[in-house]
């Protein structure tokens, strides 16, 4: 059934397939990935935080042409009769409609619902509802760009888990997430949608870098147990880079106040 | 001057429609109004002051509620659109500071359009609201023109005249301001031709007032003699 | 920080403390930031019967806007407004469809603007607002009756293919006047559009394109949406932020170009506004209408 | 509770002041009319007092209905247009359905925007040991006793006059009909010819509420339906046309007597 | 150690300081949960290890507690409680408001059975109050009993700002018409 809270344009359209020969050749190569990075490298992340003035924190994440906002509110009372000692924590993602190969419909599908589930499992361990009685955490993500759905998912919740801190909520450490790509016996960080193609399967982790805890693992595809680990293992470092870059990020929006002030 | 007869039979481009209304036809209503304007007509029931919903209640005033249905029953982002601007316009009019805390909900159901529905709209919902007695500080009249690809100005066209159309100009205009209440136009034109839409549809607007005064008068000689 | 305003006239008016609010009769006197939050309304009139607003603009000033274009690569357009914080994205993506029966040569374009969660706490998640609603329909029919495009260019085999143009809007900041905003974001974005050559071949009944986007839209003119604020009935407000729209007694915008063509006019309900305002309103549309399209060419040029 | 035998008059009295329109000639306003009448400076008893369907607007009688304007004793104007929902007044009667029991009051339905609260004490001889016993669905005959547009309306069963229950309480048996608010007012006046001409035919008693219900009661089921039919064939029709319609509903009742 | 720290960040070793807000205890260290400068404040009691705080960088979304000062305004009343939509919490104006209730023996300290609610507030005051307890899954629970607690703005039928004259009327300046409140007392 047509959308008819939104202009509504013709019934069904197509990507447009590519002139054969125009398509420029690609191939993965783990030594010679396209933007230059080796396999063990993320791509560079740039952050910002308070990009959202009306929420209490908010967020913005750059990683190549990836790009992710987030904007927390609350805690704000609960809606309705759920009394509880703890706080709630609500996650939403969502795919801009003009953030990937083919045009996105507003409505949430199912990847988008199950990257809300993701996003708040990840995110919840670190939360500290137990101070939150009465009251909902609302974290709404949307993503401008994705390039490589495994990295935008990761980027995703660091990108909240930044949000997060910036609304002053109390967390027991801020959680970085990256991803990581199977090719064959080779594991690739932070993949994109190019390389993504090739992949025989994916792992996100969501980690507490400061306290050596993992919050979430999510992972695809039929991969030996030493793989696993060794993936698990380049994910722990690159989730401690990115952390330090959160961390920075943080520090600078208090020091800009302070010398502002 | 040559005058171009129109497509239903009327013979200057400042002439209106003739139009018509019967109200208290739905008894369960407070309220309840169908306005026909040539071929255009449109039902509206209005229901209040009732109770609100929680969510939705107002501490110093009544919630006005507008529900717009084609005659189709459909409900689309033009349908949302109408009912943001009637509602605003009603909410000029209504005196909603005396009954706080309540709610009053117009719906209007288009029963056929030919051309000119917002006005027609708009016109039915003021007279539901005088139907139903809710308090109100003046009475929004509507009216709507074009500037056909001639350049000539042809007020209230129908849907065939609206084909041809460079631009289309609503305005509702009450019995006791100064200026127009609401305003939608399209299409390309100068600011002099809007200029000239306006004051063609505010001299309009009287003769809709006279309507207003003269069906209130009915129906009012008619119960108390 | 992108505050056009001069710091002079923002540090002049000390915007901790509204004028005489101390002179309230309440005996309390109640700090500005409670005197604000419990009497929003009065705290404006405080403000705008001296001639300044609360962001230290005068009535009739704009705030700063600012376009960036060409930052979503997923696109075949895209561009970012801002006017002050309001912060919208346009991204408009082509697809392939077959034209209407009627109008065989006939492209679409699909604009709809979006109000997420995330952009202020007035918007709950679930099915778009009025307001973004009706933001959708009217940008729809400002495109379709001021024949912004000509559709017909959009044609790849008569009756066969042509493209749509979906050009989605989404805020990510919300400071109020989301209409120009997001009429400026969609004007930018498809001044960036840039299609690649597409051939329909029979045999699959199919529609190849070449990698490189090369082929600009062909749009009939730039138009400008300027929105006022009426306040009390009397005081007109320029572009007015977040903090002014839910005190506001109604709205107006103008849709203008730079020559002063009119491409749509709306006022949707409120209090009465004669025509010496919507005179005066006009007027300063166009001049506004001028400096952005001076920004515009700007940042097209800079791409 | 008291019999309201025979007469509508003998339900209730009317508010002072409500007896009759002074002007004989009525004057149409509509909603935005100005009302030429001084209201500055107006005291004592020429002060004008500003009864339904007009506002004062800097100084200014304005009418914000539909209707004709009224001048009752007192100075007091007023618009009488059509309207149908209620909206409480202090001292009106009404009557109501109660709509749930709670420890200290019940809720009623009276057919405003808000349903009213009524004491359980607010009867006459109640106490905390003696409260009336009403359940969910019962109609009763009650006074608003407090009405403010900031508040749920209050009522009671108590006539401020004497303390006494005075026609105030539950009405058992008998049926209710609604009608118009315009309506209502009429059936409250002595001299309402609807119900003269039915209570020459046969006898019945009725509340009237000025919420635009009527409570009928009579010997037997078809002559309280003919009262109830006479109120609502009256209800809207034009005024010339009333009587006759009465008179139609009157000849069906003996057609049907005559029959069985 | 006036530092900037983020979530997470380790601070001391768990036995040195007293956690305190914005930090936590964890085995056998204390980590910030909060992102501010941290603090060492001296020993509540001698004896005592000195206190470890973090103090957030900039203002928190205020929530209701126990014992907070709150002001907001009524927006309907019962023969039993006053309903009150909570919009200040302490000095800070919350991003999103709060619902509040003040229960009839809740209003005043004395003379508890006699207090009716339509003497007390109506729809649109504005009140200071206390909050009691948590209250219900709806509501926080609110007090104003105490002197400096009640009604602190209110208008008239009239529409115009009353007085004060006593605890329990204000008056209008223009009609001169005597409403009831229960009125908080100004802080001199």
């Amino acid at each position: 059934m047509a959308d008819r809270k939104r202009v509504t344009g013709p019934e069904k359209s197509v990507v447009p397939l590519l002139e054969p020969g125009s398509l420029s050749a690609f191939t993965f190569d783990p030594e010679k990935r396209k933007d230059g990075r080796n396999i063990d490298r993320i791509r560079p992340v740039f952050m910002k935080t308070g990009v959202v003035r009306q929420a209490n924190g908010s967020a913005y994440l750059e990683a190549g042409k990836l790009k992710v906002a987030c904007g927390v509110y609350g805690p704000r009372q609960t809606a309705r009769s759920k009394i509880s000692s703890r706080g709630i924590l609500n996650c939403d993602f969502k795919f801009s409609p003009f953030s990937g190969g083919r045009r996105r419909a507003y409505i949430k599908d199912s990847q988008e619902k199950e990257y809300s589930l993701v996003l708040r499992q990840a995110l919840a361990p670190a939360v500290r509802l137990d101070l939150l009685p009465k009251s909902t955490v609302d974290v709404f993500v949307q993503v401008l760009e994705s390039d490589g759905s495994a990295a935008c998912l990761a980027a995703a919740i660091t990108c909240a888990a930044l949000a997060l801190a910036d609304a002053g909520i109390e967390m027991l450490d801020a959680v970085a997430a990256c991803a990581v790509g199977y090719f064959d016996s080779t594991i690739c960080l932070d993949p994109t949608d190019e390389e993504e193609t090739y992949q025989s399967g994916s792992l996100v982790l969501s980690y507490m870098p400061s306290l050596n805890e993992v919050t979430h693992v999510i992972q695809s595809g039929e991969i030996g147990t030493t793989t696993t680990i060794k993936a698990l293992e380049l994910c722990v470092d690159a989730c401690a880079q990115i952390q330090s870059v959160m961390q920075q990020t943080l520090a600078a929006t208090i020091k800009e106040k302070i010398n502002g002030a | 001057m040559t005058q171009r007869t129109r497509p239903d039979k009327r013979h200057s481009p400042n002439e209106m429609r003739p139009f018509y209304c019967s109200s208290a036809l739905l008894s369960r209503a407070d309220g309840s109004v169908r306005f026909k304007s040539g071929d255009s007509a449109v039902m509206c029931s209005v229901f209040g002051p009732m109770e609100v919903k929680l969510r939705d209640e107002k501490l110093d005033k009544a919630v006005v509620e507008v529900i717009f249905k084609t005659a189709a029953g459909m409900t689309t982002t033009k349908e949302r659109m109408y009912e943001r601007i009637i509602r605003q316009t009603l909410e000029a009019s209504i005196l909603s500071g005396l009954h706080p805390r309540t709610s009053i909900r117009v719906t209007l159901q288009v029963l056929t359009d030919d051309g000119g529905i917002l006005s027609t709209a708009l016109n039915a919902a003021t007279l539901a609201l005088v139907d139903a007695g809710i308090p109100l500080r003046s009475l929004a009249a509507s009216v709507t023109c074009m500037i056909d690809d001639t350049g000539e100005l042809l007020l209230d066209p129908t849907a065939i005249e609206l084909e041809r159309s460079a631009s289309v100009h609503t305005f509702a205009f009450d019995n006791v301001s100064e200026g127009t209440l609401a305003n939608m136009s399209t299409g390309l034109f100068t600011v002099d031709e809007y200029m000239r839409c306006y004051e063609t549809c505010r001299l309009a607007a009287v003769s809709v007032q006279q309507l207003f005064r003269t069906s209130s008068e009915g129906k009012v000689r008619r119960e108390y003699g | 920080m992108d505050d056009s305003t001069p710091a002079s006239v923002q540090n002049g008016m000390d915007v901790d403390t509204p004028p005489s609010v101390t002179s309230t009769p309440a005996v309390f006197s109640l700090d500005s930031e409670t005197f604000k939050k419990i009497h929003p309304t009065e705290y404006h009139r405080r403000f705008l019967s001296q001639g300044v607003r609360p962001d230290g603009r005068t009535l009739s000033r704009f705030r700063k806007a600012k376009i960036t274009v060409g930052a979503i690569t997923t696109a075949h357009g895209s561009a970012m407004a801002r006017l002050g914080e309001t912060t919208v994205v346009c991204g408009i993506k082509a697809e392939i469809t077959e034209p209407k029966t009627g109008a065989p040569r006939d492209g679409f374009i699909v604009p709809n603007f979006d109000l997420p969660p995330l952009c202020s706490p007035q918007f709950k998640p679930g099915p778009p607002s009025e307001l973004s609603q009706s933001i959708s329909e009217y940008i729809n029919r400002v495109l379709e009756s001021s024949k912004l495009l000509n559709l017909s260019d959009l044609c790849i085999e008569e009756g066969r293919a042509v493209w749509v143009l979906y050009a989605d809007i989404v805020c990510l900041n919300y400071e109020g006047n989301a209409m120009d905003a997001a009429m400026l974001a969609l004007v930018a974005a498809l001044k960036h559009v840039r299609l690649p050559t597409a051939t329909f071949y029979e045999a699959d009944n199919a529609v190849r394109v070449k990698e490189q986007r090369t082929i600009p839209l062909k749009l009939s003119r730039t138009p400008i949406s300027v929105t006022f604020g009426v306040f009390d009935g009397q005081f007109i407000l320029a572009d007015p932020d977040i903090e002014e729209e839910p005190h506001l007694s109604s709205q107006l915008t103008v849709i203008i170009e730079q020559n002063g063509g009119l491409c749509g006019m709306l006022k949707p309900g409120g209090s009465a506004l004669g025509q010496e305002t919507l005179t005066s309103c006009l007027e300063a549309a166009r001049t506004r209408a001028t400096h952005i399209l001076g920004i515009l060419e700007g940042a097209l040029a800079e791409r | 509770m008291a019999k309201k035998g025979k007469k509508a008059l003998e339900v209730r009295d009317l508010p002072p002041g409500e007896e009759a329109a002074s002007s004989t000639t009525k004057t149409l306003v509509i909603p935005g009319d100005h009302i030429p009448i001084k209201i500055e400076n107006s005291t004592g008893p020429a002060r004008v007092r500003v009864g339904p369907g007009l506002h004062q607007e800097q100084g200014e009688l304005v009418a914000v209905k539909a209707g004709i304007l009224q001048q009752g004793s007192q100075n007091r104007w007023w618009v009488e247009g059509t309207q149908k929902r209620y909206v409480p007044a202090l001292g009106e009667s009404v009557l109501g359905i109660i709509a749930s029991k709670h420890g200290e009051f019940y809720r009623v339905d009276i057919g405003a925007a808000h349903p009213a609260s009524l004491p359980v004490l607010a009867f006459e001889g109640a106490t905390k040991r003696n409260r009336p016993n009403l359940e969910v669905g019962s109609l009763i005959y009650a006074r608003v006793s407090l009405a403010n547009k900031d508040m749920e309306p209050e009522l009671d069963c108590i006539d401020p006059a004497t303390g006494k229950a005075g026609g105030f309480g539950e009405l058992k048996d008998g049926f209710m009909v609604r009608c118009s608010l315009g309506m209502a007012r009429r059936l409250l006046d002595p001299r309402s010819p609807i119900l003269l001409r039915l209570a020459e035919a046969f006898k019945f008693e009725t509340a009237v509420g000025m919420n635009g219900r009527v409570w009928v009661n009579a010997e037997t089921t078809p002559h309280i339906i003919t009262v109830a039919r006479a109120i609502q064939v009256a209800d809207g029709a034009a005024a010339g046309d009333v009587m006759r319609r009465v008179e139609q509903v009157l000849r069906t009742l003996d057609d049907f007597m005559d029959n069985s | 150690m006036n530092d900037i720290v983020t979530p997470g960040q380790r601070l001391a070793h768990a036995g040195d300081y007293k956690v305190s807000s914005g930090t936590y205890q964890k085995d056998d260290f204390i980590y910030a949960s909060v992102v501010g400068i941290s603090q060492i404040l001296p020993p509540e009691k001698e004896g005592e290890s000195p206190i470890i705080t973090v103090t957030r960088h900039k203002e928190f979304n205020p929530i209701p507690d126990v014992g907070s000062i709150v002001t907001g305004r009524i927006i309907r009343v019962n023969q039993f409680s006053a309903t009150m939509t909570i919009m200040v919490v302490g000095t800070a104006p919350c991003k999103e408001n709060f619902q509040g209730v003040i229960r009839v023996q809740d209003v005043r300290a004395t003379e508890r059975d006699k207090v009716q609610i339509y003497k007390s507030f109506r729809p649109g005051d504005v009140v200071r109050a206390e909050v009691v307890s948590l209250g219900d899954a709806r509501s926080y629970y609110l007090s104003t009993a105490k002197n400096e607690l009640g009604v602190i703005f209110a208008q008239s039928m009239a529409g115009y700002t009353m007085i004060p004259v006593s605890w329990e009327e204000m008056i209008c300046p223009k009609t001169k018409v005597v409403e009831h409140r229960k009125c908080a007392k100004p802080e001199s």
